[in-house]
C-alpha cells in the first residue's frame, strides 16, 4: 500500500481529571474519506482538535508524509495543507463574508511595507466557494456573517476549509445543522475532494451519510479505538451499535418500533 | 485664644486614663511613636510636607522613637478616610498625633476620641486655631486655606487686578473650595472680584485638557486680568493657557503652593506670586513639638504657629529658589 | 455585559439607487460616530459662539483630541481584538516621570530619557499582555491591578529617588520641535503625531492582515486561533502598542509643560474608553474602525473643551458630558443594528 | 474580555474519602476568596504587629468592610446577573447630599431626609436599569454616563441651593443610634447593617428562586429569558438594589461625620468590583456567592487598613494593593477550574 | 374531530428587512405529533419562538383550547403547559444541574418568607429525569452542567422540557448533537409523551426521524406553508423534496450516488 498521508501511533489525551482519548492509532491516506464514528463524548472532536494543532497530545506521535512532526499551533498545522472544521463556531458575526473566509489566511496585493490585504478578491473568491455548495442567495462578500441563516455560516466554514484542505480535509460533523439538501451537497464535495486525492477525514453521527461517502471507518468508544474496518466489511446493524459505543441498538429500535406500531394501530 | 496649652504638661486633659503610662508627657523618648495624618502622597504639596516631618522624625529615630505617616489614597472620601486614619494611629498605640483637620464635622469626634483618651493631639496645615480648641489639642501649626486665599486675593487687588479667575480642578473638595472662596474675599476687599472655574473630574490630571479650558475660559470673558490655581500643575497648565490666549501682557498669574518651575517664571516676570504656607515648616514644626511634648513635656508658649500665608513674588523669589532645590519648598 | 446581535438575511423589499448609497453609508461603524461629531459640533457652534469657532477655539479641542487620540487608537485596536486596558493612566505617568528624572533631575541627554520613557511604556504594555495571555483572568481585573501597582511604584521609586513628586525639566530645543512645540502659537505639535498614529493604525486594521486578525480574535478568540491566528502573540503586540501611546503622551506632556507630576495621566483611563465607545466599537470586541476612533475622539473633546465656550456654569459640565456620552452611544447602537440588517439588492451581481 | 471556560466530565480516578470533602470544599466559589482572606489576614498579623490583632486594628479594616460591603453586595448581584453598575460614587454623593441638605440646610426631620436620599439612590438604580434594559447598550458604559451624570448633578444643585459644596448636619440621637454611633467607641454600627445585608442577600442567592434567576440571567441572558425569567425586571431590580445600597452608604457616612461632601464616594466605584471579583465572582457573570463576596470585601479592607499598621512608607500602598489584588483573583482562577473539573465517583449513588 | 390544543391562524413574523413568516396556520392537537419540516432558514424556528413567548408575532392570532390569547414572554407561556427545547442554548455552563434543570420553575418549600428553593429535590429530579434519557453517567445534581459533554448538555434540556411539558412539548432539532443512541431514546420519549396525550411538535431535517414519528407534517419553503399533510399521505421521495425548499433532490442524489460508484470502482 501507499505511504500514509498522515500516521497517528499511540496518541493519547488527558484533561486535569478525565482520560478524553488514549492509544489512538490511526492512517489516513490520500484520496479516501476516514469516518470517525463515536457516541456522545466518545472523543472523536478531541481527536480532531489534536489533528489541527488546537490541542497539543499527552503521548503519542503524528507523522505526515513519514516524517514525524510535532503541531505547535494551528497555525503551524495549515502550513501541511491541512484545514479543519471544528464542531462549533469558526465564523465571526461581525466581519464580513469576505474577511471570515480568510482569517489568518488573507490574500494579498502589492509588495514590500505597501503590501495589502486584497479584499476584492477575498469577497469574490468567498461568494463563488460558497455558491459551489448550493448556497445562491449570498452574493455579495461584503455582507456581513451575522445576517447569515444558521445553514449558511456551516456552510461558509465549510466553504473555507475545502478552499484551504489542500492535502487533508478535516470535518467534525459539518451537515449537523444543514437540510437535506445543503447536506447532500456537503457529501458531493467530500467525494470531489477525494476525487482530486484529498484525504478526507469525516465525523458524523448520521449512519446513512457515513456509509455513503466512507471508504474506512474508525470507531471510538470512551477514548479508544474499538473497531477500524473497510467499507463493506461491516452491515448497517454493527455500525450503528458500535456507533451507539458498543450498545445493542436492536432491542431499543424493536422498543420504538413496537411503539410506533402501537400508535399507528 | 486661649492659654490652655501655654503651660506645659498641666494642661493635659484627663491623664489618667487607661494607657496614660506611655502616652504622658515627659516618657523620656524611648516608646515614642508618633503618628502623622497628612494627605495623599502624590500630592506635590504634601510631599514638601512629608519631607519636614521625615526630617524631624531623624531626630525622633534618634532617640529610639518612630513616626508613621498615615495619608488617605486619595481625596474621594476625605472626611470619613481621615477620620479612620486617627482611629487607626490611637489604636496603634500612637503617643501623640499630629493631624490636618480638613473636614471638622467628620474629624472631630476621632480627635476627641484621642484627646480625651490621653493621646495628646496636635493639629496642623488644616483646622485652625478653632478648631484645635475644639478638639483638644495642643497646638495648631500651619496656614489656614481661606486666608491664604484671602491673602492672594488682596495681593491681586494690590496689583490692580479688577477679575480674577480661581481654577478648581477638584471641585467640591473642602481645601480648594476654601481656597477660592478666600480669594474672592480678598478680591472683594480690595473693589474687585473673583469666580470659580470648577473642572470637572474628567479633566483631572491632563494638563492639556485643563490649558485650554483655561483658555477658553479667557477667551470668552476678556476682562479677565488674573487667574490663581489650587496647584502647582494647574498654575503650569494656567501659564500656556494665558500664552496661548494672547493674553501674556494683561493677565496676571498667581496660584497656591509653589515649585520650580512657577518660581522661575516669577523671576522671569511671567508670573505674579505664588502663596506659600511652608509646607516643610508645617511637617517639621509639628513633630518637632509632639516629640517634645512626648519625650521632654515642653510645649511652645504659643498655641497657634502660623507658617503662612507668605507671599513669594520678584522680591523674595531667590531664597524660594534656594529651599526649592533643596526639596523643602 | 453581553450584546445580543440579531441576524437578519434576506434584502429590503426594494431601494432606489440613492438609498443604497446610503446604506452603503450607514454600513460603516464610523458612520453613527461621524453623525455625533458633527452633532456636537453644531451643537457648540451654536451655543459657543463666534470664539469656539476661531483658531484659538479649534485648537482647543484639537489639542486635548490629539493627546487622547495617540492613547485611544491603540486602545481601540484593543478592544476591538477583546481586550480592556485600564492602566494607561500610570503608564503615563510612569513614562513621563522617568524622562523628568532621568533627563531633568539626573541631567541626562534627552534623548536617552525619552528612549527609556518609551521602553517604559513598552514594558509595561508588553507586562500586561504577557500576564493576560498567560492567566486567562479577565483584563479588566490585570490592567485594574497594574494601574494601581504601577501608581504605586512610580510615587515609590520618584520619592526614593528625587524626594519629591514633581519633577522640573529643561528640554532641549530640538525634543521640544518634535514633541511639544505650539504651532502657529496654538495647535500643539500632538496633533500632528496624532495624525501618524491615526494614518499607520488605520492603515493596519483596514488594509493588512493583521487588521483581520484583530477582528477575528475580538470576534470569536478560539475560533481565531482555531484558524491559524497566534492569538496570544497578537495580544501581547497590542497591548505593547497601547503602553507605547500612553507613553508618547507622556513625553509629550513632559516637554510641552516642562516637567512631570506623578498624579497625571488618570484621567485618560475612563476618557479613551468612552472615545473608544462613542466612536462606534463594541465593548465586547469584534467590532469597529479608525476612522470612528478617530470621530470619537473628536466628539469627547469637542463636548469636554466646548462646555467652557459656551459661558454655562461649568458646574454642570460633568452632567452634560454624561447626557452626551449617552446620545451619542444610543446612536451607534442604532446604526449597528442597520448595519447587521445591510444585504445587496438580489438583482445585482457580486 | 472573555473567559474561557473548559469543561471536564470524567470523575479523577480516585480519591480519598478525605480527598472527596476537600474538593466539595474547593468546588465553592467563596473557597478562593476564603483563602485570600485568611493569607492576607495572616501576612498583615506578621507585619502589622499586636496593635493590629487589637480590638481597634479590627475595628479598622471591619469598619472600612462594613462601608464597602453594603455596597459591594448588591453590586455583587448584579456582576453575577452579568452587569457592571460603575454609578455608585455618584449615588452615594447625591444620597448624603440630599440628607445634608434636606435635615442639616433646611432643616427638616431627620427621617424625611434619611427618607429621600434613599429615595434618590434607589430611583438612580431603577433609571439606571430602565436605560440598560430597553436600549442594550453595554451597561459600563450607561453606569459610566451617570456616574458622571449625576456627579455632575449633584456639584450643580448643592451649589445653586446652599452655595457651597459640602454641608454640615447635627443628627439627632435617634438617628446617630441607628446609623451612626460607634459601638464601644470603635465598631461602627455599620457593621450590624452589613451583616443584615448579608444575610438578606445570601438568603436571597441562595436559598430562593431569585438566586437562581440571578445566576441563570447572568449564565446566559438569552436562555434564561426562554426559561420564563423576566430578566428585565429582574435587572431594574438589581439596580435598585446597587442604588439603595450605596445610598444607605451615604446617610451612614452623612450622619456619622455629621456632614456631606459633593465630591465623597468616588472611590467606592473601583473598590466594589475589585471586592466584588476577588470574592470570587465572575467578571462575565453566572458564577458566585455571597459568602465570597463578604470575604472579596474582607480581603480588600484587610489590605487597605493593615498597610497602616505595618510602619512601612506608604507611597508603597498602591502598589502593594495591585500585587495582592492579581494574587487574589489568580488564586479564585485556580479554584473555578477546579471546580468545574469536580464530579463525584461513579460508585456512589445520587 | 376534537378541538384542537393549539391553533394558528395567518401567524406571521418580520424582522427589520426580512419576512421570516407570512400566513401560518396549524393545528396541534392532543396526542399527536407534529414534524415541522424544511430547509435551512424556512422559518421554524423563527414558528418556535413565536410558540414559546419568546418573539411576539407581527400578526395572525393564536388559540390555546380553543380561547384566543397573546403571549407576553416565554413566562406566560409556561403557564399553559408548553414547554420548549430552543436550537441551541438552554443550558448554564456554571450553575449545578439540579439548579439548570430547574431555571425559571423552582421547587420550593418552607412557607410564607421562609419559603426557600429546595435544592436537594430538584437535583434528584434533574438526575433521575436525565437517567431516564439513557444518560447514565450523570448521578450528582451538583455537577456544574460545564462539565457535561455536548450530548449530556442537550439531554438535560431536553429532560427539562419533557418534565414541564405537561400539555405541549416543543423541540426544535433536539437530536442534532446527538448520538444514534442518545437520538433514539429521544424518539422514544416524543412516542412516550404522545401515549400520555402531550402535543408534540417536532422540528428535525432527518426525514427517518420525522417519518419514524410524525402523525401530521408541516412544510415550511421560504416562511409559508407549502404543505401540510398526515403520515403516508406522501412518499418519502416527496417529503425529501419538500424539506429541500421545493428542489427536486432526485437528480442531487443521482449524481451522488454515480461519484459514489465511480469511486468504488
Ligand atoms: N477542554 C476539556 N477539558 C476537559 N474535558 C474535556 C475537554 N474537552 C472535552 N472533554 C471531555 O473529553 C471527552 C470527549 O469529548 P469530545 O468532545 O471529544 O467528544 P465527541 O466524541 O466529540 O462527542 P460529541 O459527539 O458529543 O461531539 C468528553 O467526556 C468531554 O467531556
Ligand atoms: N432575530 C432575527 N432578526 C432578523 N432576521 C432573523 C432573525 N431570526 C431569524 N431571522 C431570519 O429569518 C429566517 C428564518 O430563520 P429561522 O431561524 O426561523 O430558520 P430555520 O428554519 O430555523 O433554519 P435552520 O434549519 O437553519 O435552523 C432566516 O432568513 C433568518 O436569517
Ligand atoms: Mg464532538
Ligand atoms: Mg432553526
Amino acid at each position: 500500500m501507499t505511504q500514509p498521508l498522515l500516521r497517528l501511533t499511540d496518541v493519547g489525551k488527558s484533561f486535569v481529571g478525565t482520560n478524553a482519548l488514549a492509544d489512538i492509532s490511526l492512517e489516513v491516506h490520500a484520496g479516501q474519506v476516514l469516518c470517525l464514528l463515536g457516541d456522545n463524548g466518545a472523543g472523536k472532536s478531541t481527536l480532531i482538535k489534536i489533528l489541527s494543532g488546537f490541542h497539543a497530545p499527552t503521548c503519542g506521535t503524528i507523522e505526515v508524509d513519514g516524517q514525524p512532526v510535532v503541531f505547535k499551533s494551528p497555525r503551524d498545522v495549515s502550513a501541511y495543507g491541512i484545514a479543519t472544521v471544528h464542531q462549533f463556531g469558526g465564523t465571526f458575526q461581525l466581519m464580513s463574508v469576505g474577511r471570515s473566509f480568510f482569517v489568518g489566511v488573507e490574500p494579498t496585493k502589492g509588495w514590500g511595507p505597501f503590501k495589502r490585504f486584497d479584499k476584492r478578491l477575498a469577497g469574490e473568491i468567498a461568494v463563488r466557494e460558497m455558491q459551489s455548495l448550493g448556497i445562491t442567495r449570498v452574493t455579495d462578500g461584503k455582507r456581513l456573517v451575522g445576517s447569515l441563516s444558521g445553514g449558511e455560516r456551516q456552510a461558509l466554514a465549510i466553504a473555507r476549509a475545502v478552499y484551504f484542505g489542500a492535502n487533508i480535509l478535516i470535518l467534525d460533523e459539518p451537515t449537523a445543522a444543514l437540510g437535506v439538501k445543503e447536506a447532500t451537497h456537503v457529501l458531493r464535495i467530500i467525494m470531489q475532494a477525494r476525487a482530486k486525492g484529498v484525504a478526507v477525514i469525516f465525523v458524523t453521527h448520521n449512519v446513512l451519510h457515513a456509509m455513503m461517502v466512507g471508504d474506512h471507518f474508525a470507531v471510538l468508544i470512551h477514548g479508544r479505538k474499538a473497531d477500524d474496518f473497510h467499507k463493506g466489511e461491516r452491515t448497517r446493524e454493527q455500525i450503528t451499535d458500535l456507533m451507539a459505543g458498543g450498545e445493542a441498538m436492536a432491542d431499543l429500535e424493536a422498543e420504538l418500533a413496537e411503539l410506533e406500531a402501537s400508535a399507528g394501530s | 485664644a486661649s492659654g490652655k496649652a501655654t503651660t506645659g504638661a498641666t494642661s493635659q486633659p484627663a491623664a489618667g486614663a487607661s494607657s496614660a503610662a506611655a502616652n504622658t508627657a515627659g516618657s523620656g523618648g524611648g516608646k515614642v511613636s508618633l503618628f502623622v495624618i497628612g494627605g495623599k502622597s502624590d500630592d506635590p504639596f504634601w510631599s514638601a510636607v512629608k519631607r519636614g516631618a521625615d526630617d524631624a522624625a531623624k531626630v525622633v529615630k534618634a532617640n529610639g522613637g518612630n513616626v508613621t505617616w498615615l495619608g488617605p489614597q486619595n481625596y474621594d472620601n476625605l472626611g470619613p478616610d481621615a477620620a479612620k486614619l486617627i482611629l487607626s494611629a490611637k489604636s496603634q498605640g500612637a503617643t501623640a498625633i499630629v493631624g490636618a483637620d480638613w473636614v471638622p464635622e467628620a474629624q472631630n469626634e476621632a480627635f476627641k476620641a484621642a484627646s480625651s483618651g490621653g493621646v495628646p493631639v496636635f493639629l496642623f496645615n488644616a483646622g485652625g486655631a478653632e478648631q484645635a480648641k475644639n478638639v483638644g489639642a495642643l497646638t495648631y501649626t500651619g496656614s489656614e486655606e481661606q486666608l491664604a486665599g484671602k491673602a492672594g486675593g488682596e495681593f491681586f487687588a494690590k496689583n490692580g487686578a479688577k477679575n480674577v479667575l480661581c481654577v478648581n480642578t477638584l471641585p467640591g473638595a473642602v481645601n480648594t473650595e476654601a481656597r477660592c472662596k478666600g480669594v474672592a474675599e480678598g478680591m472683594s476687599g480690595g473693589g474687585g472680584k473673583s469666580t470659580q472655574l470648577p473642572l470637572p473630574s474628567s479633566n483631572f490630571g491632563n494638563p492639556t485638557a485643563v490649558t485650554q479650558a483655561i483658555k477658553s475660559a479667557l477667551l470668552k470673558d476678556d476682562s479677565i486680568d488674573g487667574v490663581v490655581t489650587i496647584s502647582t500643575g494647574d498654575a503650569d497648565s494656567s501659564a500656556a493657557a494665558i500664552e496661548q490666549a494672547g493674553a501674556g501682557a494683561k493677565i496676571k498669574l498667581g496660584t497656591f503652593d509653589m515649585n520650580e518651575a512657577q518660581l522661575n517664571r516669577i523671576k522671569a516676570g511671567k508670573q505674579l506670586f505664588c502663596i506659600d504656607q511652608q509646607p516643610y515648616l508645617q511637617g517639621y514644626l509639628a513633630v518637632s513639638q509632639a516629640y517634645a511634648y512626648n519625650a521632654y513635656g515642653l510645649l511652645v508658649a504659643q498655641n497657634t504657629l502660623l507658617t503662612g500665608p507668605a507671599i513669594i513674588n520678584a522680591a523674595n523669589v531667590d531664597a524660594a529658589i534656594s529651599g526649592v532645590q533643596a526639596g523643602v519648598r | 455585559m453581553t450584546v445580543q446581535i440579531s441576524g437578519t438575511a434576506r434584502p429590503a423589499a426594494a431601494g432606489t439607487s440613492s438609498g443604497r448609497s446610503l446604506r452603503n453609508l450607514t454600513y460603516r461603524p464610523e458612520a453613527g460616530a461621524l453623525i455625533g461629531t458633527l452633532g456636537v459640533f453644531v451643537f457648540f457652534a451654536i451655543f459657543g459662539g463666534a470664539h469656539f469657532l476661531a483658531a484659538a477655539g479649534t485648537a482647543a479641542w484639537l489639542n486635548v483630541a490629539a493627546e487622547l487620540g495617540i492613547i485611544a487608537l491603540p486602545v481601540g485596536l484593543l478592544m476591538i481584538a477583546g481586550e480592556l486596558d485600564l492602566s494607561v493612566g500610570s503608564v503615563l505617568a510612569a513614562s513621563s516621570m522617568t524622562l523628568a528624572i532621568v533627563s531633568g533631575y539626573w541631567g541626562a541627554p534627552m534623548i536617552v530619557g525619552i528612549a527609556l520613557a518609551l521602553g517604559v511604556g513598552v514594558t509595561a504594555g508588553a507586562l500586561n499582555g504577557l500576564i493576560v495571555t498567560r492567566t486567562n483572568v479577565p483584563s479588566f481585573v490585570v490592567t485594574l491591578a497594574t494601574l494601581f501597582g504601577m501608581a504605586g511604584l512610580t510615587l515609590g521609586l520618584s520619592r526614593v529617588i528625587t524626594g519629591t513628586t514633581s519633577v522640573a525639566l529643561n528640554p532641549d530645543p530640538a525634543s521640544k520641535a518634535v514633541f511639544g512645540t505650539l504651532i502657529a502659537g496654538q495647535f500643539e505639535v500632538a496633533i500632528l503625531w496624532w495624525i501618524v498614529v491615526a494614518l499607520g493604525v488605520g492603515w493596519m486594521l483596514q488594509m493588512t492582515k493583521y487588521g483581520n486578525w484583530i477582528l477575528a480574535v475580538g470576534g470569536d478568540k478560539e475560533s481565531a486561533r482555531a484558524a491559524g491566528i497566534p492569538t496570544n502573540r497578537l495580544k501581547i503586540a497590542l497591548y505593547t502598542g497601547s503602553g507605547f501611546g500612553a507613553a508618547l503622551v507622556g513625553v509629550i506632556q513632559t516637554i510641552l509643560y516642562n516637567g512631570a507630576q506623578v498624579a497625571n495621566g488618570q484621567s485618560f483611563v475612563f476618557n479613551s474608553i468612552i472615545a473608544v465607545v462613542v466612536g462606534g466599537v463594541l465593548l465586547t470586541g469584534g467590532y469597529g474602525s479608525v476612522v470612528g476612533v478617530v470621530f470619537g475622539t473628536l466628539t469627547f473633546a469637542i463636548v469636554n473643551q466646548g462646555i467652557y465656550y459656551t459661558g454655562w456654569n461649568s458646574d454642570w459640565a460633568s452632567f452634560i458630558l454624561g447626557v452626551l456620552i449617552l446620545s451619542a452611544v444610543l446612536m451607534n447602537n442604532t446604526f449597528r443594528r442597520l448595519a447587521l440588517s445591510y444585504a445587496p439588492r438580489t438583482g445585482k451581481k457580486a
